[in-house]
């Protein structure tokens, strides 16, 4: 007898949502069990920034290298290949030769890309 | 007809907790493994005094110890930081970190009272892209941590973690795609199911065996995807002063450490389940165990003796990879921040583009002719 | 109760109008940019929406073609902003009346 | 009944969010929130049934986009704008009301009934509704099916749109190193 009544459990993306809530829970707990149970004995050398014992110098964040903005920007164009490409990986049976001509161009398109980014030396780094 | 079945909602909770309780495990015990295997390595003895009364257990309490130690530690929140912003930078890899253990695939499936239990919390359409995705939110701790310390050294240490993580995620996601089409589908437990064949009369038919190239990919991107030695940089000593790490304290930056191990845990399986079948024996697939025991016990209860056989089997893969992790971390220097973004970029990306290109072929030519 | 994808759309209509007043009043170039993704999203929610609607997945394939378009919209306005940051070390709108008729 | 009410509820947090974000001073507040919203709207893409859908948005706009902007707002070091809501012209008002009575129009009943008429659902292969589970709907080989074979030019330009994207950003981020070096 084919099964008719079909079971269905609670949607599948509760689980991630009630752990992203428990991570919540557990990170502000932690910390604050810690603020309650520690000893609070601030002194003015441990409320100084950091330095290793150098006096500070300068505020934090003045000047920055562009390196950093550029390796995001192309993570995620290399991204969206990526997604591309799973996308033909599931239907890679249905799509057969014809589909491998096709990513194959993108693929090729991209990698102009990539050369032209590896002769503009855009990521080196020293 | 739709029915709500309070089985499966029971059976996906208790998944759940199992995977919480296993991910927040790891951290304590890896970092009892890792002190005394560097302690062997170096040939000395490391933590072996701390234990209950008056056993020793080889020093298991010391990670009891350090836990209860940094709760006790005095734990203040420096007053230029971005207040905000520094109490809610550790949330940010414990959530993800535990988020992603519900993507574990511990067994196949189990029947309760005629109905059909996945052992896998979530088993989503999309399958081990789930960990892909939580992985990829991981960055925010790191970067958040480095900015809202206000302090130079964990600014560039924080954007520098971030960036060496971004970087790495390119080549890890590349590397895997030519699994997804010689096994035809996303989801990790058909995956394993069809690895628990015979390939060519003798060999387990595994991943690791269909593509060497990706799986070598894979691991050293999970390496530096989990800012493992030689990766860790950004929080290395001598480079920039525990960087992003700089201004945390106890339990704050013991919370860093519990999300990293997790991720780093299921990272593990993950490759486990992709290369080495996962929950199936080599040679004794749970579908030929299931013959055998199917006459003697029937099949209700033969599923429920193979559930903990295959997690037996699943962990003991796990561990053996996680003791390669401990065992390359005080094996191999650190590499320098231009050769470890060069690394990334210039020689793992082109490397998992050929290879998926030369499998795509390779697999065309065996499936269609 | 409305169904869900009709929901979805009403959903997209507001976070819609939301990322257009975000645009419309605020004077930073990084917060308009981000009320331009808020207005991308809402977009790619109605997609998703009307493909559940007619049960096809057309809408889901278009949703793919919108994200990259805003993947490399996002890229390339940032470089703008941070070029546009070095040469008149601020990014309010006001600024920017080099070329004022 | 639980889907429905869930939707609602990320529906509700996903406006309510991104309203707060507009009106924040600290720009990393807003990128924050802006990312918070963004895995709202992949949870209701997950419930709508696009499952590869709701990954992809997480993997590429909630880890990726929002990388780059919070790199962004973090190397500027961008300081906290004063929310000087200045005068309002007549042309925006203008503009508001007529983009708000479009927005109703394409929401409301009429709008719907639009949208579904000429919409040519000559799609290969149907989704299943909704509230089967997720492994039943091959959601992802749909989806991959349709576009590598209807949407194939798409798809193609796609890849000219990147690599356009690829060479514009290092031109722009090689010509702002310039101009810094010549105020320098």
């Amino acid at each position: 007898m084919e099964q008719s009544v079909y079971y269905v459990g609670m949607n599948p993306y509760l689980p991630i949502l009630l752990i992203l809530i428990f991570g919540l829970a557990l990170g502000l707990g932690v910390s604050g069990v810690s603020l309650f149970l520690g000893p609070k004995k601030p002194n003015s050398s441990k409320l100084e920034v950091y330095e290793c014992g150098l006096p500070v110098t300068s505020s934090a964040e003045n000047r920055f290298s562009i390196k950093f903005y550029l390796t995001a920007i192309l993570f995620i164009l290399f991204d969206i290949e990526t997604i591309f490409m799973y996308l033909w990986s599931t239907a890679f049976d249905y799509l057969g030769w014809f589909g491998i001509v096709e990513v194959g161009i993108f693929i090729a398109t991209l990698s102009i890309g990539y050369i032209y980014v590896l002769k503009r030396g855009a990521l080196r780094w020293d | 007809m739709i029915e709500i079945s309070f089985t499966q909602i029971i059976s996906t909770i208790l998944l759940m907790l199992l995977g919480i309780a296993v991910g927040a495990q790891v951290a304590p015990i890896m970092s009892w493994v890792e002190r005394r295997q560097c302690a062997i390595i170096q040939r000395r003895l490391g933590p072996n005094r701390v234990g209950f009364f008056q056993f020793r257990l080889l020093g298991l309490g010391q990670p009891i110890a350090d836990a209860i130690k940094l709760l006790f530690k005095e734990d203040f929140v420096p007053p230029y930081v971005h207040k905000a912003f520094y109490v809610l930078a550790p949330v940010v890899p414990v959530a993800t970190g535990l988020a992603v253990t519900v993507a574990i695939p511990w067994g196949s499936h189990v029947v309760v009272n005629n109905q059909i239990i996945n052992l896998q919390a979530v088993n989503l359409n999309s399958g081990f892209l789930l960990i892909f995705a939580l992985s990829s939110l991981a960055v925010y701790g790191v970067t958040l941590a480095g900015w809202s310390s206000n302090n130079k050294y964990s600014l560039l240490g924080g954007l520098r973690a971030s960036a060496q993580m971004v970087s790495y995620e390119v080549a890890m996601g590349l590397s895997i795609i030519p699994l997804v089409f010689i096994w035809g589908t996303l989801d990790l437990q058909t995956m394993i199911t069809k690895q628990s064949e015979i390939l060519w009369g003798f060999l387990p038919n595994w991943g690791f065996i269909h593509a060497p190239i990706s799986f070598f990919v894979f691991i050293v991107t999970i390496f530096a995807e989990t800012n493992r030695l030689p990766f860790d940089l950004a929080e290395s000593e001598g480079e920039l002063v525990a960087g992003f790490l700089t201004e945390y304290g106890a339990m704050r930056w013991s919370l860093f450490f519990l999300g990293e191990y997790s991720m780093m845990f299921v990272m593990c399986v993950l490759t486990v389940s992709l290369f080495f079948g996962g929950y199936e024996l080599p040679w004794l697939s749970q579908h030929y165990l299931l013959e055998i025991l199917n006459p003697q016990v029937g099949e209700v209860l033969a599923r429920w003796i193979l559930l903990p056989l295959g997690i037996i089997v699943l962990l003991t893969k796990v561990i053996l990879l996680m003791w390669i992790f401990v065992q390359v971390r005080f094996t191999i220097p650190r590499f320098r921040y231009d050769q470890l973004m060069k690394l990334g970029w210039i020689y793992l990306l082109p490397i998992a583009l050929i290879n998926l290109i030369i499998t795509a072929i390779v697999t065309a030519i065996v499936k269609f002719h | 109760m409305p169904s869900l994808p009709e929901l979805g759309i009403y959903f997209s209509l507001l976070l819609f109008i939301t990322g257009l007043f975000g645009v419309m009043f605020r004077k930073n170039l990084i917060f308009m940019m981000l009320s331009v993704e808020v207005m991308l999203n809402a977009a790619n929610l109605a997609f998703i929406s009307a493909s559940s609607m007619t049960n096809t997945i057309d809408g889901q394939v278009i949703m793919f073609f919108v994200m990259a378009v805003a993947a490399c919209e996002a890229g390339i306005g940032l470089a703008l902003i941070i070029s546009l940051y070095r040469a008149k070390s601020s990014v309010e709108i006001d600024d920017l009346r080099i070329l004022r008729g | 009944m639980i889907t429905q009410i869930s939707f609602l509820i990320m529906g509700v947090m996903a406006v309510f969010l991104s309203a707060l974000m507009i009106t924040r001073k600290w720009p990393v507040t807003s990128a924050m929130l802006l990312i918070v919203v963004m895995m709202l709207i992949a949870g209701m893409y997950g419930l709508l049934g696009a499952h590869f859908s709701a990954v992809a948005q997480i993997i590429v706009y909630a880890g990726a986009i929002m990388v780059v902007f919070v790199f962004v707002i973090m190397l500027l070091n961008l300081p906290p704008e004063e929310l000087r809501y200045g005068r309002i012209t007549i042309g925006e008002l203008l503009l508001t009301a007529l983009g708000f009575i479009v927005a109703l129009f394409l929401g409301t009943k009429v709008g719907q009934g639009y949208l579904i008429s000429n919409l040519n659902s000559n799609s290969l292969i149907n989704a299943r509704p909704p509230y089967y589970p997720a492994s039943m709907n091959e959601n992802v080989k749909n989806v991959s099916a349709l576009m590598f074979t209807d949407y194939l030019w798409a798809f193609e330009l796609i890849s000219f749109l990147i690599l356009v994207a690829i060479v514009g950003a290092i031109v722009i981020a090689k010509k702002a190193k310039v101009s810094d070096a010549k105020s320098a």
